[in-house]
């Protein structure tokens, strides 16, 4: 898989070629300086060394203008880089506008991507060239970072919310994938491949992932599984809010607080129950924590979603 | 040592202190909301003054004293000020479906 | 070791006692330098064995968990117990009261408490080490350090908690030392930069490690009672310890190169007999860096879930920090204008800082830029970039500096020859070493792997290759200065015909440093070109 | 920068102005280390509270703020006799020194014992995260938050508090014997800035504390 032709890394995503741009445009300015700096060093050491005989009189001690400028101009060209740095790196994130979002969740030294309709994977990950994607992170037990360098891409799985990158990718091909944030024992070992397809071609490999069922069929699967139809199904015997058709609404809470079932409310009324308790009911709901991986999560979120209800 | 401030500044000092921690609990029991943390807040910093000015004698200390006392406040200020700037504006992608608003 | 003058600070007793128990801030000094030059080899033996493993693809000669302790018993062994420490607590401890013409430092019983503190927190680490070490990165980053590693976490976090108050002490000392105990006519504009650079170096110590001290309590609390401030589960941030620790460690790399950067000033100055460049401008610059350290520790966290605005503020932040080590740059090599240079070994050493630094200081803006530095960062860019300015500034400028006051610390000399050839082979071992790191981080090899794709082999045999070199760099100076200590012809009080009050003493000093106060009437490095050197 | 130094030749002196300035300068430093130290615990405590303000109200209930309040008028009361310990010191009046010392150390130790007594209680109430927490109403979470945050805080606290105690009265002993009294006085002077250093900690600590939410 070894993508690098030599020692060039190829830009495989829109990002890439901005990050590149930027990147040759520093190395020529830090290398003009840098050999600058080097020269007059040498010059001044050649030619003012002790045995020469050169003009010593008058050495100056300061010359203010001189050092107001070698102040004033790196400033200057240190504030465009840092506005050209800023520009690009906003880029990055959010402007998803309907990209197709990906799911990809750490734990402890494999990643496990899920796409929308169902299809999984384990340590690699299919996106469609030229079409915007917004991948979006979850780690279920460390810090992790899914970095591309292909894509000068690298984004941290941070526990307890999601962190998310918008990215095109722009060339065909396979590319390197690893964490880089430490993570533990395999953390060297905790990488794999990104592949790049042609739009129709990753269209027939998502669908050709064979008769699986989708998110909200596998949520509909772990509700039964992990016990929750046992309270929440309307027909159960105990007193526990019903949640279809829960997404979207404004669900009003013991302490007198309201707030939207959106998918953080979810997620945390499945990991804190005792945190937002709703109104009329005695919070007996045991924490999910540990029980519920993160897919299991999505999964539930996803099949919620398809009981109804409104986008909040 | 020119000649110590007389005993009735440290009494007065004292009276004042005291005055200020009756308000600040009376203040407790008004339902201000935020207001309530910033009076507390406001009531303690005066009376850290005092404590800071009297009895430690910033009010006759060197210049060079008077740095150091307000510079460590000044450091915590940047500790909280700059973390802040990241609580303040981090904008917690709401969930995975829901796209961000393109912030 | 007999000392060539009769009645200087070595002769004042040759007991152990009487170096353990000593006050002399000159005694302290030497103490200090050997505890920090063991702890130094001790963090180059795992970098020995990091750069072996690297030499192959494969992680075959050490487990996955033994290279996690390695890199990070060479991350918190060489950050903690020797880069932070060695100029300020050697060199310092030993030349700032000569330099500002005082008998001693402010509290004479607080640095040798100061020097048991650094002892018994290197205990704690080699303790910690010897029961199994720690595999959390000299980072600690939670949840891995609270939650993840079965490692000794708590015992190296509290190495270094301990190791913390005697840097605390240290800078404390310097600080009302410099206000208070200088010389009559040592006005602030007449101070040599070395001790403006500790100066400034004292405040972020002062200011800066009190919270390492209890970010690292708290990581421990979290990690023996299971609920914190730290942990998600229970309603906390893993960013949040981040910011905490590098609002310490950020100040911290400046805590290194600062001192560096003072005893660059007084080496360039002395051997091209010249006055510094623009000195206001480099005392400025110095308490400008020490300022603005505390203000840019974001940079480190622009891929980590920070919000992107705080990104932005960080990142242009550390821009403006970079300006005044532009500044210094810029005055060193407008010194050797019209200067009379000697290349002796200190001045080999100094202006292999000068280059070094200049390439740690620049590829330093490639990660203050936002969009690059998501590339970067985590990489074996960044490894490149910090050790340009930790080995390649930090270390090189306390050798030069060794070298430099080496007669007036001993009183004798040491063999000129020797110490240029070391400068050399340290350089050229130290750039085989690390430059070839920065294409491995540009092309995409992250940091803490002891595992690679195969294509990058031949960069990082390069890299091996380099630091076998380095580490026999580094052996020559314990040869050729410890021959010089005990065979060494005698130094005379100013050997290099340089100025500063602790040249106008005897070498080795009396224990009073001075037989009467002295009293300062012109300004800093009043050379003249014409005037000869050694 | 500060005027040109003082006149003073490098040894180290014994006259008292040039000490005396030295000391304070360095107690001040100190007591910015440990400003910055205790500023870690309250970035920690203003980082949980934002994340749950109901939560700490629920919690500031639960804490005893009459006996907070005591304790806060007790401290003061302490800074009062530190520093009249301290201004009768260099005024010269020995024998009520050693009494203002003593009295010092009392409303020091008292502090302590009704933190005793507040920490037993919440003992008894089942409000001490890990060991014995049995609080089972609403923002459970954030109630263990405030309480871990409560003790770690008051905790390192209290450390502080007793190593003054003990110094206080360690100096109100040695101060029985008359010699060198210059060097006892600038003991003194140093103890005191230390001692209202801790009472502006717990100044800050009483209402984050005890004053969240106390109305009805």
């Amino acid at each position: 898989m070894n993508e690098r032709a030599g020692w060039v890394l190829p830009a495989a995503s829109e990002a890439a070629q901005r990050v590149d741009r930027i990147f040759f445009v520093l190395l020529a300015v830090t290398s003009v300086v840098a050999i600058a700096i080097a020269v007059v060093i040498v010059v001044f050491c050649i030619r003012y060394r002790r045995s020469a005989r050169a003009d010593r009189s008058n050495a100056p001690a300061g010359k203010p203008w001189l050092e107001y400028t070698w102040t004033a101009a790196p400033m200057a060209i240190f504030l465009g880089f840092f506005a050209w740095g800023a520009v690009v790196y906003a880029g990055f994130y959010g402007h998803a506008d309907g990209a197709m979002p990906i799911f990809v969740v750490g734990k402890q030294w494999m990643w496990r991507v899920e796409h929308p309709d169902g299809r999984r994977e384990i340590d690699e990950l299919h996106v469609p060239l030229g079409q915007k994607v917004r991948l979006v992170f979850a780690t279920e037990d460390v810090i992790h970072s899914f970095y591309v360098p292909a894509f000068r891409m690298k984004q941290d799985a941070v526990p307890g919310r999601y962190t998310e990158v918008t990215l095109t990718p722009t060339r065909l091909g396979t590319y390197e994938m690893h964490c880089t944030e430490y993570c533990g024992t395999d953390h060297a070992r905790m990488g794999g491949r990104v592949i790049v397809m042609r739009p129709e071609d990753f269209a027939r490999w998502l669908a050709e992932g064979g008769r699986r069922s989708s998110m909200a069929a596998r949520g509909f699967a772990a509700f039964r599984r992990l016990g929750c139809s046992g309270c929440h199904d309307p027909r159960s015997t105990v007193h526990a809010p019903d949640l279809t058709g829960l997404y979207g609404r404004t669900v009003h809470l013991q302490d007198g607080r309201t707030v939207v079932a959106d998918d953080a409310y979810i997620r945390d009324s499945i990991l804190l129950p005792k945190r937002d308790v709703v109104a009329g009911f005695d919070p007996v709901m045991p924490s999910f924590q540990g029980q519920a991986s993160e897919e299991d999560i999505l999964d539930l979120i996803a099949y919620l979603k398809s009981t109804g209800g409104r986008e909040p | 040592m020119n000649s110590p401030p007389p005993v009735r500044v440290y009494l007065f000092t004292w009276l004042a202190l005291m005055a200020l921690l009756a308000a600040t609990f009376t203040a407790a029991h008004f339902r201000l909301g935020a207001a309530n943390a910033a009076v507390g807040l406001a009531i303690a910093a005066a009376k850290v003054a005092l404590v800071g000015l009297f009895f430690m004698h910033l009010r006759r200390a060197s210049a060079l004293i008077a740095i150091f006392a307000v510079g460590a406040l000044f450091w915590i200020a940047i500790l909280f000020g700059l973390s802040g700037a990241d609580y303040a504006t981090r904008q917690v992608s709401p969930a995975p479906w829901t796209a961000p608003d393109g912030h | 070791m007999s000392a060539t003058l009769p009645g200087s600070y070595l002769t004042q007793g040759y007991t152990l006692g009487s170096w353990l128990a000593t006050r002399d801030h000159k005694r302290i000094g030497i103490l200090y330098a050997i505890a920090v030059t063991l702890f130094f080899f001790l963090g180059g033996a795992a970098a020995t064995l990091i750069r072996l493993e690297l030499a192959t693809p494969a992680g075959d000669l050490v487990s996955a968990d033994t290279y996690n302790k390695l890199f990070t018993v060479h991350g918190v062994v060489m950050v903690w117990f020797f880069l932070i420490p060695s100029i300020p607590a050697t060199l310092g401890n030993f030349l700032v009261p000569l330099m500002i013409g005082a008998r001693e430092v402010a509290f004479p019983r607080l640095n040798i408490l100061s020097w048991y503190i650094y002892v018994l927190g290197g205990l704690f680490t080699v303790a910690m080490l010897v029961e199994g070490g720690v595999d959390t990165g000299w980072t600690f980053y939670t949840p891995f350090s609270t939650m993840f590693s079965n490692t000794h976490v708590i015992a190296a976090a509290a190495g270094v908690f301990i190791v913390g108050f005697s840097s605390i002490l240290t800078g404390l000392n310097f600080i009302v030392t410099v206000h208070r105990m200088r010389a009559p006519g040592m006005t602030w504009f007449r101070l040599p930069l070395f001790v403006w650079a500790l100066y400034a170096t004292s405040l972020i110590l002062v200011l800066a490690t009190p919270v390492l001290a209890m970010t690292l309590t708290l990581m421990a609390l979290e990690r023996v009672l299971h609920i914190g401030i730290f942990d998600p589960a229970l309603g906390g941030d893993p960013l949040l310890f981040q910011h905490l620790f590098w609002f310490y460690s950020h100040p911290a790399v400046y805590i290194m190169v600062l001192p560096a950067m003072g005893v660059v000033s007084e080496i360039i100055t002395c051997f091209a007999r010249k006055r510094i460049f623009g000195y206001r401008f480099m005392a400025y610059a110095i308490l400008g860096i020490a300022a603005f350290g505390f203000l840019v520790w974001g940079h480190h966290m622009f891929v980590s879930g920070q919000s992107v605005y705080a990104g932005m503020v960080f990142s242009m932040l550390s821009f403006m920090v970079a300006v005044p080590s532009a500044i210094k740059v810029f005055n060193w090599t407008a010194t050797l204008y019209k200067g009379s240079i000697v290349f002796s070994a200190p001045m080999l050493y100094a202006l292999g800082f000068v280059g070094l630094f200049t390439i740690g200081g620049m590829t330093g803006l490639y990660l203050a830029t936002l969009a690059v530095d998501v590339h970067l960062t985590d990489t074996y860019f960044v490894v490149a970039h910090f050790h340009y300015i930790m080995v390649g500034g930090a270390v090189m400028a306390y050798l030069g500096g060794i070298h430099y006051w080496w007669p007036k610390i001993t009183g004798r000399l040491y063999s000129e020859a020797w110490g240029r050839v070391a400068a050399l082979v340290i350089f050229f071992g130290f750039n085989l070493t690390f430059f070839p790191q920065y294409l491995l981080g540009y092309l995409g090899m992250p940091r803490r792997y002891h595992e690679y794709a195969p294509d990058l082999q031949l960069l990082n045999v390069l890299s091996s290759g380099g630091a076998s070199i380095l580490a026999v760099g580094y052996l020559l100076p314990l040869a050729y200065l410890g021959w010089s200590l005990f065979k060494g012809p005698p130094a005379g009080r100013n050997p290099w015909h340089a100025k500063g009050l602790e040249w106008t003493t005897s070498s080795p000093p009396p224990p009073e440093n001075f037989r009467e106060v002295p009293v300062v009437t012109e300004a800093p490095y009043a050379y003249d070109p014409e005037e000869p050197v050694r | 920068m500060s005027a040109a130094p003082s006149p003073v030749p490098a040894a180290i002196p014994a006259d008292i102005p040039w000490r005396r300035e030295t000391d304070s300068l360095g107690m001040w430093i100190f007591l910015a280390t440990e400003a910055m130290f205790f500023g870690v615990l309250f970035l920690a405590y203003a980082h949980a509270r934002i994340a749950d303000p109901a939560g700490f109200g629920v919690a500031s209930r639960l804490t005893h703020a009459w006996l907070g309040t005591t304790n806060t008028a007790i401290l003061l009361t302490s800074s009062l006799t530190m520093a009249l310990a301290v201004r009768n010191g260099w005024a010269g009046r020995r024998r009520s020194v050693i009494a203002l010392l003593w009295a010092t150390a009392a409303l020091g130790a008292a502090f302590i014992a009704v933190k005793g007594v507040e920490y037993a209680l919440e003992w008894r109430d089942g409000l001490v995260p890990v060991l014995r927490f049995t609080y089972a109403g609403s923002h459970a979470q954030a109630v263990e938050r405030f309480f871990f945050l409560y003790f770690a805080m008051t905790g390192v606290h209290a450390v502080h508090l007793s190593i003054g105690v003990a110094l206080v009265a360690w100096l109100a002993v040695r101060d029985r014997d008359p010699s060198h009294p210059v060097r006892r006085r600038e003991t003194a002077e140093c103890l005191g800035l230390y001692w209202h250093f801790v009472d502006a900690v717990w100044i800050f600590l009483y209402p984050l504390i005890y004053l969240v939410e106390l109305w009805r």
